[in-house]
């Protein structure tokens, strides 16, 4: 017999800020609970009916300082552990600069991961150790939700919108995944593994493609390509901007103004919506000419990491630019510092954003 | 029906008036009542077999959980056994037990009145209950719903291959009787109470209703028309909540917790105020801090509807709007905790009798602290993300609503069984099934609290992925042995003290309020030979009252004579 | 009972040329609204003015709608307690004007959301994901 | 107690009230409560509305132009004189001028089938057009396809589905409205001791207006459709 557990293994850099929380808050429970249950006991003992002999004069029946001290002692400590969440939570949230993209459908009733690198994997995720992943999911039906125990984190998985998942490992090991939304007939099938290796296991395995596939697949950002071409796309979106179409060099980061006005940010949303939705932005000086595309969900990341190459934000670059830099190991501070020539091409691109900025504000 | 003068000349030359049970025995007297006792008796019977029909789909899930592979369901079976267990908990037996059979039965007792202000519309109430619950009955019996209780779309409105359609129709329907009953109880709290009943002296009973009431009659019609939406989605394909339609499935989450959060404190709130007459009787002291408590009841109606937004931290609500959600949820805390300190310190220097609905609130308190405090992991931001959607929620949630709601409930049924039958339960059986129903509670909601952290997900038939998680699941089976056990003994001996019963006396209890001193032992159908004049504030007990009923008189088969 | 001496409030008969003129106010008011609506659509030289057809509109409905609950419902005429549901809903209604906070914040934060920036959060630009 | 009654003629006191004021007051919050939770009702869809057409402003602007507005504003003038006329039905009951509030009443309902006369031109001619969302909904619209052309159908879906929505909500509580009014008149023409006390024309009469204030609000959203 398995022995038994009281908390999940901590699997990341979270999940110990996170129990720290967790505990804390216990205490509280813990502690309070015990409060009023012997304060009960205790007065239920002392001041039971046939209990003559206690002094009932005197009744008190409200007393301000009483009600405002436990009024405000439990606000104050509440209001304590709301910062808390409030700040862990937004760590939580925010992705780290160097992170390692991978993206994710969720479809009833499984988890298909993408790799930068064209590695797919079926409810099973293989990451090295200590170094930050974001998970950029959507789904292709219904809402799910991804969820590591062992990393504490959880986001759903909606139809429509992109959202994240962030996390660093920093145990090696085998997690579990699972799917947290009700969504349908086999949602409790709907799970899987996370493996956690050590980063040269991980880059070997990486090297063979996997458990699974013998043969390399092509990279997200070849696949995106050979869409992109396929669909002809490249006879619109070419490598300057046409009267038809604006070309898509470094659009990610670039914010621009649509022809009703609004002004957008270009990311992955941005992208992805254009692509299945291409009437509803669309951009100032062009008309709407852009047929709808039935791309999958799939096959739109495919594209969204090709039209990021395009800017050259692409996971995939990064990572070699980092490996370039520091050799194969991949020391965050090291990466973090490659990153800051990137930032340089998009310093310039923020300068056109603050114009476009300052014009917007005139405007108004 | 006929002038008031004339009523009262009658009651003048029948003094031995019939109580309102004995007042007719037909059948049809019973089903077109306008009398709001037996519009309750109604209720009770009805939500019992929801309550029973609930508890029989928990049961299923229960037993399906002890194993990692499941043990005999279908997993399409399986998702229709909690939903129904959810769908028939929620709208068919909490949200309605408390306010719909203790509020119907004792509003106009307390406040003096010989009826709601409007008979017909309470009637109509229980009929349009009645009739949603046919359909969501008929939903049941023809395939099920399989989306869970909250149908999240778009799971329910284009995916689901289950009756979808007549469920919601069954909510629809069933929110409208909630609304009818809330207006009923609104206007005859502001405009028929008794002469001398100022809002201060109004038993905190009152207040709690009024609260959950105005929830009601604002929450109510928002969750009637997203529900209406989704079904008119499902039959033409539109898309107000649908992606590929242009549409937005959060939307529906906002929509459906903004009514969905505040329909929590519709079952806690009315549980309260069953809390406070309860406690103040069997210790025989005031209420401590009766304001306090009283706008601490309004204060959770109001901030109530401003923490929908904690059911969503995780489902891509916005950061800003998370934290405002996570900030709201710490403050509407306070209240509660309000009010638990303040039933704490009306112990104090109190004259306590442990009887069964005594034991019943302690019970609550119990209870309803550890729900409360486990609330803090869920509005907390940081945590809830692990939290959430896991069992955690589920242990949590039910330590609120059956720790506190069901607690409750049979408090007051306990309590005011005596003014609504006119026999009293046997004590010595009540205090045991109170203990057993208590631990049982422990035993099946405890488990589920470490399982939950452990990271097992909610709604999951299968955990093979997970099976170290059985140990707990099992655990937490035996528990809702125990616990079925333990509902099961309060209903066979109310059931035979209906025949068997001691009967009861005018004021068993020797309690304070108009329901007590007022009143026949059994009421008549106008409840009040005349419209009695308050001059004292509310609870006014004091330790030299007589005790209440010993607990050898109500033994089954003692006969006493009502005094 | 608390209040059974009262029976000025609800039983007030109002004179039907106060009618009459709220009446003639809402015809003029809604003769006032279309001619505006018709006037910013078919008037290119107001050009980026007719955003101002929005409020004007609106405000136009409100007034309206104040009539009518006012001296229509006779709510001016009413006690407190009838004033307090009567505008209950309207204020609680408003309440759900919230959940705009969220669509209005998704588009500004770390969590990757939807691609409209607002101008408030344009000089933080640099949160923008894929950097 | 009993005077009140007897002073004001044969108005029914029921046994659970103490007298009339007390009665009406009553039935008063009691009406005010429930408009409380049609306001509500509304209130979702009028989010709804507002939240996509924040969404798709441009296109909820050029969709709106395959609404007729002199249909919309002939309506507004109808449901306003009918209100008009519910008013003066509420105050020639309180003064006990029968044959006045009947034909007031009867003006009243005259009113609420013209509105439903237009509504069911504007109706038909949309479902002609195949302007119903759901599976036969047909787009670009057929009376101004060049316009429509760039609006994408599921945003025009969007539009029609709320607008059927909600003009249909709004068309049913006139329904219900009229066949409350009907009942009113046939008991005011049959001088039934009910319609004795004013109360019910009066509550009858909020319901009436909430339905107007309902149309007075949806008239600008969706026909006017500021920009």
């Amino acid at each position: 017999m398995k022995e038994l557990k009281f908390a999940p293994v901590q699997g990341s850099e979270y999940a110990a800020q996170h129990d720290a929380l967790f505990y804390l808050i216990t205490a509280l429970t813990v502690f309070f609970t015990l409060l009023v249950g012997v304060m009960i006991l205790y007065l239920l003992i002392k001041y039971r009916a046939s209990n003559k002999n206690v002094d009932r004069s005197n009744r008190i029946h409200h007393h301000l300082g009483l009600e405002l001290t436990w009024t405000i002692i439990p606000t104050i400590l509440g209001l304590g552990v709301f910062f808390w969440g409030m700040l862990l939570y937004k760590d939580s949230r925010t992705s780290d600069d160097n992170a390692s993209d991978i993206y994710v459908v969720g479809k009833q009733w499984m988890w298909h991961f993408q790799h930068p690198n064209g590695l797919r994997e079926n409810n099973e995720l293989h990451i090295p150790l200590g170094r930050p992943v974001k998970i950029t999911m959507i789904s292709q039906d219904v809402i799910h939700a991804l969820y590591i125990p062992q990393f504490r984190v959880q986001f759903h998985t909606i139809p429509g919108r992109y959202t994240t998942v962030n996390f660093t490992p920093n145990a090696v090991g085998k997690f579990n995944l699972f799917c947290t939304m009700h969504c349908g007939a086999q949602h409790s099938e709907m799970g899987g593994y996370v493996y956690v290796m050590q980063p040269d296991e991980y880059d070997k395995w990486l090297a063979n493609g996997g458990n699974r596939f013998t043969k390399k697949a092509d990279t997200m950002v070849e696949s995106g390509r050979k869409l992109f071409v396929e669909n002809g796309c490249v006879n619109c979106h070419q490598e300057k901007d046409t009267y038809r179409a604006p070309s898509l060099k470094g659009l990610i980061g670039k914010i621009r103004r649509m022809n009703d006005g609004r002004v957008l940010v270009g990311n992955e949303s941005y992208i992805r919506e254009s692509i299945l939705m291409p009437y509803n932005n669309v951009l100032e000086g062009y008309e709407n000419v852009m047929p709808v595309y039935p791309f999958t969900e799939e096959e739109v990341t495919q594209l969204v990491e090709y039209i990021k190459s395009l800017s050259g934000v692409s996971s995939e670059q990064r990572d070699a630019r980092a490996a370039s830099a520091v050799g194969p190991a991949k020391r965050r501070d090291d990466v973090a510092k490659q990153n800051n020539d990137a930032n340089i091409t998009k310093q310039v691109e923020a300068t056109s954003a603050e114009e476009i900025h300052s014009e917007v504000t005139s405007e108004l | 029906m006929s002038n008031v003068v004339e009523k009262k000349n009658q009651k003048d030359s029948h003094m031995e008036e019939k109580n309102y049970i004995t007042t007719d025995y037909t059948l049809k007297s019973w089903f077109i009542t306008k009398d709001h006792k037996r519009i309750a008796m109604l209720y009770l019977v009805t939500v019992l077999i929801f309550f029973f029909v609930g508890s029989v789909a928990a049961g299923f899930v229960r037993f399906e959980l002890t194993s990692p592979n499941g043990q005999f369901l279908e997993s399409e079976t399986y998702n229709r056994m909690f939903t129904a267990h959810g769908v028939v908990m929620i709208f068919f037996f909490l949200l309605v037990a408390i306010p719909a059979v203790l509020g119907n039965f004792l509003l106009p007792l307390m406040i003096g009145a010989r009826d709601l202000a409007f008979p017909k519309l309470n009637l109509l109430s229980y009929y349009l209950f009645l009739g949603g619950a046919l359909f969501g009955v008929t939903a049941l019996v023809t395939g099920g719903v399989d989306t869970g209780w909250t149908f999240y779309t778009p799971l329910s409105s284009m995916y689901s291959n289950s009756q979808v359609v007549l469920t919601l129709t069954g909510a629809f329907i069933a929110g409208f009787s909630s609304i009818s009953t809330a207006v009923n109880f609104i206007v005859t709290i502001h405009k028929m109470r008794a002469p001398g009943l100022t809002w201060f002296r109004l038993p905190l009973f009152v207040w709690a209703h009024y609260a959950t009431s105005v929830i009601i009659l604002l929450g109510t019609p928002v969750v009637a028309i997203t529900l209406a939406l989704v079904a008119v989605e499902r039959l033409l394909h539109i898309g107000v909540f649908s992606p590929e339609y242009g549409g937005d499935p959060v939307l529906f989450q906002h929509m459906f917790w903004f009514y969905s959060h505040p329909a929590v404190y519709i079952m806690i709130l009315p549980a309260m105020g069953v809390i406070n007459e309860v406690i103040a009787c069997f210790s025989r002291n005031r209420i401590f801090g009766y304001k306090f408590i009283a706008a601490s009841s309004l204060a959770i109606a109001a901030l109530g509807f401003l923490v929908w937004g904690h059911h969503m931290f995780v489902s891509s609500e916005s950061y800003y709007q998370a934290a405002f959600f996570s900030l709201m949820s710490f403050l509407v805390a306070i209240p509660s905790a309000i009010k638990v300190f303040n039933w704490s310190a009306t112990l104090y220097k109190g004259m306590i009798y442990v009887t069964t609905p005594m034991a019943y609130a302690i019970g609550f308190l119990g209870l309803f602290v550890i729900g409360g405090l486990t609330g803090l992991y869920c509005s907390c931001l940081a945590t809830d993300e692990h939290l959430t959607g896991t069992y955690f929620i589920v242990a949590h949630f039910h330590y609120v609503m059956v720790g506190g709601t069901i607690m409750a409930f049979l408090a007051g049924i306990h309590f005011w069984w005596p003014k609504m039958t006119g026999r009293l339960y046997p004590e010595s059986w009540g205090k045991i099934g109170m203990l057993i129903i208590f631990s049982g509670f422990h035993m099946t909601f405890m488990p589920q609290f470490i399982v939950g952290f452990l990271g097992m997900p909610r709604r999951y038939h299968y955990y093979y992925f997970a099976p170290e998680f059985q140990i707990y699941h099992v655990l937490s089976t035996a528990g809702a042995g125990v616990l079925a056990i333990g509902f099961m003994i309060p209903v066979v001996y109310l059931i035979l003290s209906l025949k068997h019963g001691a009967k009861a006396p005018q004021n068993p209890w020797n309690a304070k309020g108009l329901e007590w001193e007022k009143v026949d032992a059994v009421p008549t159908t106008h409840n009040f030979h005349e419209i009695p004049v308050v001059n004292e504030p509310a609870y006014n007990y004091s330790i030299d009252d007589e005790p209440p009923i010993e607990a050898e008189k109500t033994r089954l088969g003692v006969v006493r004579e009502s005094n | 009972m608390a209040n059974s001496n009262h029976s000025e409030g609800h039983s007030h008969v109002v004179p039907i040329p106060v009618y009459t003129k709220v009446f003639i106010q809402l015809l003029v008011l809604m003769v006032a609204t279309v001619a505006v609506a018709k006037l910013a659509e078919s008037n290119k030289a107001l050009g980026d003015m007719s955003y101002l057809n929005n409020f004007i509109a609106m405000g136009i409905a409100f007034t309206k709608a104040l009539l009518v609950i006012m001296i229509f419902m006779g709510v001016k005429f009413s006690t407190k307690l009838t004033k307090f549901y009567a505008f209950l809903g309207f204020v609680w209604f408003s309440l759900m004007f919230l959940m705009f906070m969220d669509y209005y914040f998704r588009k500004d934060e770390m969590v990757t959301g939807w691609s409209e920036v607002p101008a408030s959060s344009l000089s933080r630009s640099r949160v923008v994901p894929g950097s | 107690m009993a005077h009140d009654a007897a002073h004001l003629g044969k108005q029914q006191v029921y046994e659970q009230f103490e007298n009339i004021d007390q009665q009406n007051e009553s039935y008063l919050v009691g009406m005010w409560s429930f408009l409380v939770t049609e306001v509500m009702f509304f209130g979702v869809l009028l989010f709804s509305y507002v939240l996509y057409r924040w969404q798709y402003q441009d296109y909820f602007y050029t969709i709106h132009k395959l609404l007729d507005v002199n249909m919309g504003a002939v309506n507004t003038v109808i449901l306003l004189s009918s209100s008009y006329s519910m008013v003066l039905a509420v105050h020639f009951a309180q003064i006990k001028k029968r044959s006045a509030q009947l034909s007031a009443l009867l003006f009243t309902i005259g009113c609420a089938f013209g509105f439903l006369i237009i509504k069911y031109f504007e109706y038909s001619h949309k479902i002609h057009a195949g302007l119903v969302p759901g599976p036969k909904f047909v787009w670009p619209a057929v009376d101004n396809p060049e316009l429509m052309a760039n609006v994408p159908a599921s945003v025009a879906q969007m539009f029609f589905s709320l607008y059927f929505a909600m003009t249909g909500l709004h068309g049913i509580h006139v329904i219900v409205g009229i066949l409350i009014l009907g009942t009113l008149s046939f008991l005011v023409w049959r001088k039934s001791s009910l319609v004795e006390d004013y109360m019910i024309t009066e509550m009858i009469g909020l319901y009436w207006h909430f339905v107007d204030l309902v149309w007075i609000f949806l008239f600008p959203l969706f026909y006017l459709m500021p920009r």
